[in-house]
């Protein structure tokens, strides 16, 4: 599995944890984003995203690279696209450091700049719809 | 030359296809791009909106070649 | 599970998570501290863990309540005493709130007045030891 | 009055034992309980150890009462 993933698939956080720490990186700081189950006020079922792909991991590629060299952590990010259900992670950052402090800025400023330079997007919303019987 | 343009979510919705083909001429810039025809549904929404040129976010000054792709970049929500 | 814990059993941070996230808390952040494969210079095979344990339970509880009510997310901390191997987690924080920074905040303050004030110690260290053949 | 002390981590290992019982007069503070002989061997030490009374953190100008439990704390070190 690669430390940069955008998949439709479920994301599994122990999993990627496991491709950044290490016996020597004894510091692990993980961020889920799951998503909730309103949005503006409405109840949803899902979100779907979609993404610019092959732009996505290029500017992903860009903040791992960014991220590591000013914080000496290790990343990993993985994203999933398509329908993500109401209460599963549409994002883990996991961030691995030999000390706390500098994983900590690393997964926060991962997800932070993620969140502004990576064209991915909520596209649309499921909502919850009462079945007839 | 011909320059081929994406438009992802919002962006699609207002011009109502995912991608055009866009005739330009020589030493056109996406600033010149942006008065096409076919983006012309944009136009409300020019202040929110960024744009990649071949996969990197590009300042509308950038002059184009025959070949390159736009594509247009509404405020990301990803995470 | 109990959001405290004080255990010498592995830690499972899945199953942490799980204690504080939902759907309406969507930023997850966790923390685990990994034991390192070197303490001061030398190889180890373990750190062993010892606890004030009544005492380190209610300094704890004081943490998460103090975080809790200073930031609104919600807490979890399962810290394993007894021998925990190289490569394996002493200690997971789990942080959930609404929105990222709180979570991120919550986690990280949790983590260090919990290396201020709860009476814990690595006690002792395995050392790598050469079999004879 | 007597006063059960606990010995952790490196303040075991000076004293020899986990805990001890001590005999002190009504009206002993935690300064007091420093300088019986049951703790002599954490004279060189104190600078660096907390106490907790019954459980929590202490002033050593608390003072005591028949049953105490007084706990001494080396600098911690979990996580």
């Amino acid at each position: 599995m690669d430390k940069l993933l955008i998949t439709d698939a479920p994301l599994d956080a122990a999993a990627i944890e496991g491709l950044v720490s290490s016996r020597e990186r004894g510091a692990v700081v993980t961020f889920s984003g799951v998503v909730r189950d309103r949005e503006q006020g409405a109840a949803i079922q899902a979100i779907i995203y979609e993404a610019y792909e092959s732009m996505a991991y290029k500017e992903l590629a860009k903040i791992i690279e960014g991220v590591e060299s000013e914080t000496g952590a290790v990343l990993a990010i993985h994203h999933r696209i398509g329908e993500v259900p109401a209460g599963e992670a549409s994002v883990v950052v996991c961030a691995a450091s030999a000390h706390r402090p500098e994983a900590f800025d690393a997964c926060r400023a991962a997800i932070d700049l993620l969140k502004v330079d990576v064209p991915i997007w909520k596209a649309s919303f499921t909502a919850v719809v009462k079945s007839p019987i | 030359m011909k320059v081929k343009v994406l438009f992802f979510a919002g962006s699609r919705d207002w011009v109502g296809d995912s991608e055009a083909l866009v005739e330009l001429p020589q030493g056109a810039t996406i600033d010149s791009l942006i008065t096409a025809d076919e983006l012309s549904a944009l136009a409300p929404h020019l202040s929110s909106l960024r744009f990649a040129l071949n996969e990197e976010f590009s300042p509308t000054s950038a002059a184009l070649s025959d070949g390159d792709t736009v594509a247009v970049i509404p405020p990301v929500s990803g995470g």
